[in-house]
């Protein structure tokens, strides 16, 4: 009998790091070693520990990482509690790829780009930082706006540092909620700084983070004079089966977990305000 | 076409049984229809059709998908899918043949539910045309003609013989492995019967009910309708219409711990439960309102939408006759296409 | 009836002493009716119906109505009225915002009981001095009215209305009825035909829980069925052992709380006598604790919430007669 | 998922000889969560705590399991070894291995087996567990006394020695209690009053006691360290403020036949009275029940001869309220009612007395002055016959199944007066056994027996017959010599059993504290805790807790007093922190947990709530009180919705302690 | 010598003792090495009222053949009036669940005091000996959890 997506693989918890005090970052490698599967940047997959709970997380890491898959996942309830106590060697469940991914061998290929993210929203748009760095050649200017409460609560602080900043075709621009010590950076919400930077609107935007900030965010950018066919994001939704199927997470006649996660904002605004 | 005697009927089953399970809408202790694998003895129900829907055998109401061992930190994953054996469905009504058809579209799109295809590979559906249709019919508003159902074959009856049809290859098929009980028959008394049926399919209370005001095309016309307030008042938020529904599939996936393993199995759900669409941090439908709503959105509008104008209905007319507060898709149906 | 109900209800809504009525909505059959909320005269000239097939318990609508601003008027039959009392007695309705008008009670009828005698195709059925006339696609048919009534009617326990603020029509009394004779038929089986009896009918259940949404006593912001914590939760049946429970806990839940509406039977869809296991629970209660008819008052305590120094032992059980 | 420790006691051979300890240990180290599973000789050794210690620090444990003995013996141990070790010290769970499997089975393979499947379900529950922090709550340095009989006196006095205020709740109009009635006692046969009465001065003249009498306790809300109590000072028509106790008034009352419960109703006393000459307060009541002036509105001789105008007809009940950090309760006893006893005559004749009627006869405040003279005609006794037991040690419905205690030696005590002061007087005691454990007990028996040659006879008064000429006639066996006894006697004195004041149950249930089927208080320990009651801060002194004489009672009053001290000294108390909870999102407000609560800790409060449905709505939920609930979980399982859970015992750890058993 | 090759049924035997009186009991007839089956596996719950009838219910799907409820005399409670609300719960799930056709003697209730050791070890030698008579539990199990 053929695979079912239903049934899942193993997967084993190779590493473990602590991102911020309530964001883990797994990453996950096949039993035999080796990535579970393939996906592309956006894409989505179901973790479970059996009789724990099973849930949907977009995968972190970039397809060009040939070893294995990351996630970075924030504690909020009762499975990804369980996931913030795994130890190193633990092996999970995983099924996927699922859901469309950013379209980043069409629409987004040659494009100068702006990421904007805040808090954990980071998580969706690092598979497509990397992946563009990986490609620098294929894309334009790229320019990440992130913010968050406080400096701990940046995650991938240090590749952000690291790697992101020491990399000349990227612009990082950084911000936290309030003054903290320590902190040297620019302090405010992210819709605001968006404003502040006044990005050209030439760019195309990948925008991710919790529901308010997407909406000043879209709020900022028309005012600088972007278009919504300019904007995309990513959705999160209760999701069971993955594939379209098991019909919850629809908003009008679309799934999150097949049509999305990714839209375009006047693909959104043609669907029903059930969000 | 062919045909044989409803008086043979027993030994028609006799026959089909003798090769595969065959199940047939009987009568049971408490005077309702329902399915049952057939036994000698077994008789067809008078029923117009069963109190619930065929979908079980496709899509039964709970199935195992995995099981899981968990052994320190490793698991095991334990596929525990099996081919199923061959069955026959017999005297499918064309409201639930045609149900098939839209769970196909479901099931059968990619990525394909191997647990469905599974079944329904292994399922051969004999369908039963109408001849006395209640008042909660309404299956021709969808465009079901109750006297020329679909399935793999179908099956008509003129009071003396049952004429039997295959519709395409499997029926083909299962015709042929009963081919020496059958006989060439004429169809004139039964084409009265078909069109005595067909006049009072035109006469039904709901017959002129119509999809017009309804479609794909209609989204944002229907979800901001006020009359959902209305219409979901009194809604229990029960399953009731979802587990009669035969075309209703939403599904939940649970685990259960049995102490020795996790099974994991899928379940039906229903998306008029409160917690249908929670999650570990808020929930998108947190009003009975917005439940209701999905729910016949779903049906008339997103459906059709996603599926080239098909509805997610067959006026089979379980709700009509099931829902504890009798509210129901017609009402429903009749309220939204007044403008 | 239907006429006075529908003029008093206006006069109430005219004067402003409520602000809606809750009471029953004509459907597209002669029997589909369903509860509703009207707000207005043109709504209930509209729509408002009393009649044969009203036996919808409408008052655990009130656990939402009547938390809503304005009063809210409830016609309310005998049976339903013990509903009533039960959910003020558990805080689960503000009774001060709703102003209850009694109203004769059944017998009803049950259309499946009609359906049952193979009619079908129904158009109008009309109750011609207890017989029924019945307007079909098939043709006229006729049946005793008395062999079309529901069966939580058949045995009524009382046409006495416990608490209200205006009758239409005449109070009755507490009635003895024979509610408990099948429960005591069962209680005279033998354990296995009991085993038989329960699983043929709880094998059945598809577990869509109109019985529990239903039921008045049922009103918990979140049940335990639906809470994953509860360590109850389920869904859908997996194995017998949940069919069982899931029925076992529910009657638990209510016993001492069930006023026997019968709700849970009538909305059935598979025609569990589910109010069976409740008046199990109440006959027991009856026979070890005193009559206790739940919903008669609004102040004495529930048996499970209760007890004295000398009740029997659990063993009383073991000592019954027949195994 | 917690890191857990799993701990295996051998407790010398006592585990170690019937469960294969290294096998338990080696199996439970395989289940979900265990960092570390070792065996241990004594595990609750310093060095077995050491080990515990070591290992919190050492693998981070979230959760620690001891499998040893019996966690009523342990528990508190381990808990405070891994608060020591920073661990809370709810994350420990006991399984019990060796009272509830190694020392009651025999076969090594499967009492292992059993011993692995207790471990298991404690380490299911340990997953589940919660840290629980107990919580602090202030001590209200007050004491209540309830009765002030010889009893409640001296736990009274003990407490306002220590320095803390004490109130003295006391039904009759003056404290005293049964040992007011007494004449001597035994065996150093002082006088009674004369060791009481200075006892009761010297608590109404302490300053640190206020005593209540005429009063009745009424209700009791609260919990250790603060019960609010309500008193009912019961109307005695006389401003105790103003009432010198001159008398004046008792001998003016023209209503003079009311039957004088001090004497034992032996004699009379007036409508407006005061008990005895010694009363504390001397204060005088007016019994509403006989004063012409309360019944019929005519009289009021009192009123006119009160030179301080104290009499007021009009006075009412009241109803103080106050607060206590600690109650003791000494409510005593009394005789039992003998309606059931016809064949000892009682009630048909005066002569046949109850042995505290003796008391009365034979005291100098007693109707007869002190001279012993029969009821009837008031002539001198001859003939005394003394039945022993009478309703004690009864397997019959008609008394009751204990020993009175007391009624051996007062016996010996009034036969010995007897024989002492009307040396003509022949005295035969029927006893079953007499038994005088206690220090000079059976020497004082001995000498009722050799010295003043009291006849002793082992066997029991058949029946008693009054006799038309005056007699009584007295049947009896004597088991020793078998044979049957007839004697004329004159008098007949009933050891009648005692028992527990009719007060007392219902008290009981205000106090939510225990009794047992006789109605005595239920201590806490029969051995370790016998002057505490199981419900914190309730105190038992005296016969209120089983019979007792009056050097018993006064020992177990101090000792009392010293337990309430002991509470009255801290300014805090720590609570039980496995205390129920409402989850308010889920609760009904149905209050059916409140109707099971024994301790009134469940309130309703309407809150506020943010609904799923983004509106906002009042609701009414349940509001558990930590300090007052003591934790039995009766709530949860009223509770329909399940909002009501017990911490340390909460519904998903126990189905996980099923779950894992049934495996 | 063979070790113990009997085949008999060995019944799983849950017993919710409460804290106060029928665990310590269970203790002192440990104290006192009075036997009773392996088969008998305690579970320590504050009072007997602590037992919902879901748990019972639980005992059983998981596998329990016989679930047996002890806790102090009524009268005796600890908490004053827990095992009188237990009582009535229990005797009505009880009745419920005969009324459905579960054998009556898989539960019992049984008042055991702290001071009645060799009760309860004739209790639960008593009841393990009913239940073993009954068999495995069939009508109350969940076949899922059904052993190998």
């Amino acid at each position: 009998m053929n695979n079912d997506t239903l049934i899942p693989h193993v997967g084993v918890v190779t590493d473990i790091r602590i991102d911020t005090p309530d964001v883990k970052t797994f990453r996950v490698v096949s039993p035999e070693g080796g990535k579970v599967f393939e996906h592309m940047p956006g894409q989505c997959a179901m973790l479970s520990i059996p009789g724990v709970g099973e849930a949907m997380f977009s995968i972190t890491s970039s397809p060009t990482n040939k070893e294995f898959m990351e996630f970075s996942i924030k504690k909020c309830g009762c499975l990804t509690e369980w996931l913030h106590a795994m130890e190193v060697g633990q092996q999970i469940t995983i099924r996927g790829p699922y859901g469309n991914a950013f379209p980043v061998d069409t629409e987004l290929k040659g494009k100068d780009l702006l990421f904007i993210a805040g808090g954990i929203g980071l998580a969706p748009l690092r598979s497509v930082i990397n992946y563009v760095r990986d490609k620098r050649g294929e894309y334009g200017d790229v320019q990440i706006v992130y913010g968050s409460r406080s400096k701990d609560d940046l995650v991938d602080y240090k590749e952000i540092i690291d790697e992101w900043m020491a990399d000349p075709g990227v612009e990082v621009d950084l911000t936290i909620d309030n003054p903290q010590e320590g902190w040297d950076g620019h302090v405010g919400f992210v819709p605001n700084y968006v404003k502040e930077l006044k990005p050209s609107t030439n760019k195309t935007v990948l925008v991710c983070g919790p529901p308010i900030m997407i909406k000043f965010t879209l709020a900022g950018l028309k005012e600088l004079g972007f278009t919504e066919t300019q904007v995309y994001t990513t959705m999160e939704l209760r999701m069971k089966c993955g594939v379209g199927k098991c019909g919850r997470c629809n908003i009008g006649n679309k799934y999150v977990c097949k049509d999305g996660p990714v839209f375009r904002f006047d693909q959104l605004d043609a669907l029903p305000d059930e969000y | 076409m062919l045909k044989i005697s409803l008086s043979r009927l027993e030994e028609l089953f006799a026959a089909i049984a003798e090769k595969q399970t065959l199940y047939i809408p009987s009568d049971r202790a408490d005077g309702a229809a329902e399915f049952t694998k057939w036994e000698p003895g077994k008789a067809l129900t008078q029923k117009l059709n069963t109190l619930r829907s065929a979908k079980d055998f496709f899509f039964p109401q709970t199935e195992n998908i995995v099981d899981f061992k968990m052994e320190g930190k490793n698991i095991q994953v334990i596929d525990q899918r099996s081919e199923h054996e061959d069955f026959v469905i017999f005297g499918v009504r064309p409201c639930d043949a045609r149900s098939f058809t839209i769970l196909d579209k479901v099931f059968l799109s990619e990525p394909v539910d191997s647990f469905y295809k599974n079944r329904r590979d292994h399922g051969t559906v004999v369908t039963m045309a109408c001849s006395r249709p209640a008042e909660t019919c309404f299956c021709g508003t969808f465009g079901i003609d109750a006297t020329e159902p679909e399935g793999d074959a179908a099956c008509w009856s003129d009071g003396e013989d049952l004429f039997i049809k295959a519709n395409n290859d499997k029926g083909q098929a299962f015709i042929d492995s009963i081919s020496s009980l059958l006989e060439e028959g004429d169809t004139a008394k039964l084409d009265q019967v078909k069109a005595k049926t067909k006049e009072i399919l035109s006469r039904l209370p709901l017959a002129n009910l119509s999809t017009a005001a309804f479609g794909g095309d209609t989204l944002n016309e229907h979800f901001n309708s006020e009359k959902w307030a209305e219409l979901s008042e009194s809604c229990l938020g029960c399953g009731t219409c979802t587990f009669v529904c035969p075309t209703c599939q939403c599904y939940d996936i649970k685990d259960f711990n049995t102490g020795n393993g996790i099974k994991r199995f899928r379940c039906w759900d229903s998306c008029m439960y409160s917690d249908f669409t929670k999650m570990a941090h808020g929930n998108p439908r947190t009003s009975q309102l917005e439940r209701f709503r999905q729910r016949f959105m779903h049906k008339l509008v997103y459906f059709p939408a996603n599926n080239n104008g098909e509805f997610g209905c067959v006026g089979c007319g379980r709700c009509l006759s099931k829902c504890p507060i009798s509210m129901n898709i017609v009402k429903v149906m009749k309220a939204l296409e007044v403008k | 009836m239907q006429e006075a109900m529908i003029k008093r209800a206006k006069e109430l809504l005219a004067d402003g002493s409520v602000k809606r009525v809750i009471g029953w909505k004509r459907g597209e059959f002669a029997y589909d009716i369903t509860p509703a909320v009207f707000e207005s005269a043109e709504e209930l000239d509209k729509d408002f119906v009393f009649d044969d097939f009203t036996s919808a318990n409408v008052s655990k609508y009130l656990v939402k109505e009547s938390k809503k601003e304005g009063k809210v008027l409830v016609f309310l039959k005998p049976c339903d009225t013990y509903s009533l009392n039960q959910l003020t007695k558990e805080h689960r309705v503000d009774r001060d915002n709703i102003y209850v008008i009694g109203i004769p009670g059944g017998p009803k009828l049950d259309i499946e009981k009609i359906k049952a005698k193979g009619i079908t195709g129904i158009l109008s059925v009309k109750n011609d001095n207890y017989t029924l006339k019945i307007d079909t696609l098939y043709g006229e048919e006729t049946m005793p009215f008395s062999e079309a009534i529901l069966d939580k009617c058949a045995s009524c326990k009382s046409k006495k209305h416990v608490t209200y603020d205006e009758l239409i029509g005449e109070d009755g009394d507490v009635l003895d009825s024979d509610r408990f004779d099948m429960v005591e038929k069962l209680e005279n089986m033998t354990a296995q035909e009991r085993y038989d009896f329960w699983r043929e009918q709880l094998s059945k259940c598809i577990r869509c829980n109109a019985c529990r949404n239903v039921c008045p006593a049922c009103t918990c912001e979140k049940c335990v069925f639906d809470n994953p914590n509860s360590g109850v939760e389920n869904k859908a049946a997996s194995d017998s052992f949940e069919e069982n429970m899931f029925h076992i806990i529910r009657a638990f839940h209510v016993a001492g709380r069930c006023t026997d509406c019968g709700e849970c039977s009538r909305v059935c869809p598979q025609n569990i006598p589910l109010h069976l296991l409740n008046r199990k629970f109440i006959k027991d209660i009856n026979s070890l604790y005193g009559e206790y008819q739940a919903g008669a008052d609004t102040t004495s305590r529930a048996p499970l919430t209760d007890y004295t120094a000398d009740d029997c032992e659990a063993s009383i059980v073991h000592e019954r007669g027949a195994e | 998922m917690q890191r857990i420790g799993v701990f295996v006691c051998h407790c010398g051979t006592n585990i170690a000889a019937t469960v294969d300890v290294k096998a338990v240990a080696e199996a439970l180290g395989h289940e979900p969560g265990v960092v570390i599973s070792q065996d241990y000789q004594y595990m609750c050794s310093e060095s077995g705590q050491n080990l515990v210690k070591d290992a919190i620090k050492e693998h981070d444990l979230g959760g620690v399991v001891i499998c040893s003995c019996s966690p009523r013996m342990h528990e508190n141990t381990f808990r405070k070894a891994a608060a020591s070790a920073g661990l809370n010290p709810y994350l420990v769970e006991i399984a019990n291995i060796r009272e509830q499997c190694s020392w009651i089975h025999k076969d090594i393979a499967t009492a292992t087996e059993k011993a692995i499947i207790l471990g298991k379900a404690a380490i299911a529950k340990v997953h589940l567990n919660t840290p629980l922090t107990s919580m602090e709550s202030p001590v209200v340095k007050r004491a209540l006394v309830i009765g002030g009989g010889i009893a409640g006196i001296q736990t009274a006095l003990d407490i306002a020695e220590a320095g803390f205020d004490v109130d003295i709740v006391e039904k009759q109009p003056t404290i005293g209690g049964k040992m007011a009635q007494i004449d001597k006692t035994f065996p150093t046969l002082d006088c009674a009053a004369c060791i009481l009465t200075p006892k009761m001065v010297e608590a109404s003249q302490n300053e640190h006691i206020t005593i209540h009498s005429f009063s009745e306790v009424e209700d009791v809300k609260g919990f250790v360290g603060n019960f609010t109590v309500k008193i009912r000072k019961k109307a005695r028509y006389v401003d105790e403020t103003k009432c010198t106790g001159c008398g004046l008034c008792t001998e003016k009352c023209p209503m003079k036949k009311v039957p004088n419960e001090f004497n034992m109703g032996l004699d009379n006393r007036s409508a407006v009275y005061i008990p005895f000459a010694q009363a504390v307060p001397k204060v005088a009541t007016i019994d509403p029940n006989y004063c012409m002036m309360l019944k019929n509105g005519k009289c009021g001789v009192c009123s006119k001869v009160c030179s301080v105008g104290a009499i007021d007809y009009k006075q009412q009940d009241r109803i103080i309220e106050e607060k206590y950090g600690a109650i003791v309760v000494a409510t005593g006893f009394n005789p039992i009612k003998l309606d059931k006893y016809d064949e000892f005559a009682y009630n048909q004749c005066p002569d046949v007395v109850t042995s505290l009627e003796l008391e009365r006869l034979m005291n100098a405040a007693g109707p007869n002055g002190g001279t012993l003279l029969r009821p009837s005609d008031k002539t001198h006794p001859h003939t005394i016959v003394f039945v022993q037991c009478v309703g004690s040690r009864c397997d019959d419905s008609k008394g009751k199944p204990y020993c009175s205690k007391i009624c051996c030696m007062y016996t010996a005590k009034h036969a010995m007066l007897i024989r002492e002061k009307y040396p003509d007087t022949e005295v035969y005691v029927f006893y079953i056994d007499v038994r005088t454990p206690g220090k000079n007990f059976d020497e004082f028996y001995r000498r009722a027996v050799e010295q003043y040659n009291v006849h002793y006879i082992k066997g029991m008064v058949g029946k008693v017959t009054p006799k038309s000429d005056g007699k009584i006639g007295v049947q009896a066996s004597d088991l020793l010599s078998n044979e049957q006894l007839h004697i004329d006697a004159d008098m007949v004195v009933l050891a009648v059993a005692i028992e527990p004041d009719k007060t007392a149950r219902p008290l009981a249930t205000m106090l939510t504290t225990q009794m047992d089927t006789n109605d005595f208080f239920t201590e806490a320990h029969p051995k370790l805790r016998p002057v505490e009651s199981a419900t914190a801060g309730i105190f038992l002194s005296g016969a209120c807790q089983g019979p007792k004489d009056i050097p018993e009672t006064v020992a177990q009053g101090s000792a009392a007093a010293a337990k309430a001290i002991g509470l009255l000294c801290k300014n805090s108390i720590t609570c039980n922190p496995c205390t129920a909870h409402s989850n308010e999102l889920m609760c009904n407000g149905c209050s059916s947990c409140e109707k099971v609560c024994p301790y009134g800790a469940i309130t309703y409060i309407d809150k506020e709530f943010r609904m799923p449905d983004r509106t906002t709505a009042i609701r009414r939920v349940a509001s558990v009180n930590p300090a007052v609930c003591q934790g039995c979980g009766a709530c949860t399982v009223a509770c329909p919705s399940g909002a009501m859970d017990l911490s340390g015992f909460s519904n998903s750890q126990i189905m996980a302690e099923v779950d894992a058993i049934c495996k | 010598m063979q070790v113990n090759e009997n085949k008999e049924f060995q019944p799983l035997i849950v017993a919710f003792c409460c804290n106060w009186c029928s665990y310590a009991g269970a203790d002192l007839s440990g104290t006192n090495r009075l036997n009773y089956p392996t088969n008998v596996k305690i579970i320590r719950v504050p009072c007997s009222c602590r037992v919902n009838p879901m748990f019972i219910l639980r005992a059983f799907q998981r596998g329990a053949d016989g679930v047996i409820l002890c806790g102090c005399h009524p009268g005796d409670c600890h908490y004053t009036s827990g095992n009188y609300f237990t009582r009535r719960r229990m005797t009505l799930l009880f009745s419920m669940l005969d009324f459905l056709g579960i054998e009556r003697d898989r539960t019992r209730v049984e008042w055991v005091s702290a001071a009645e050791g060799a009760k309860f070890a004739a209790t639960m030698n008593e009841f393990t000996e009913a239940v073993r008579k009954l068999g495995p539990n069939r009508r109350l199990e969940d076949l899922r959890c059904r052993k190998q």
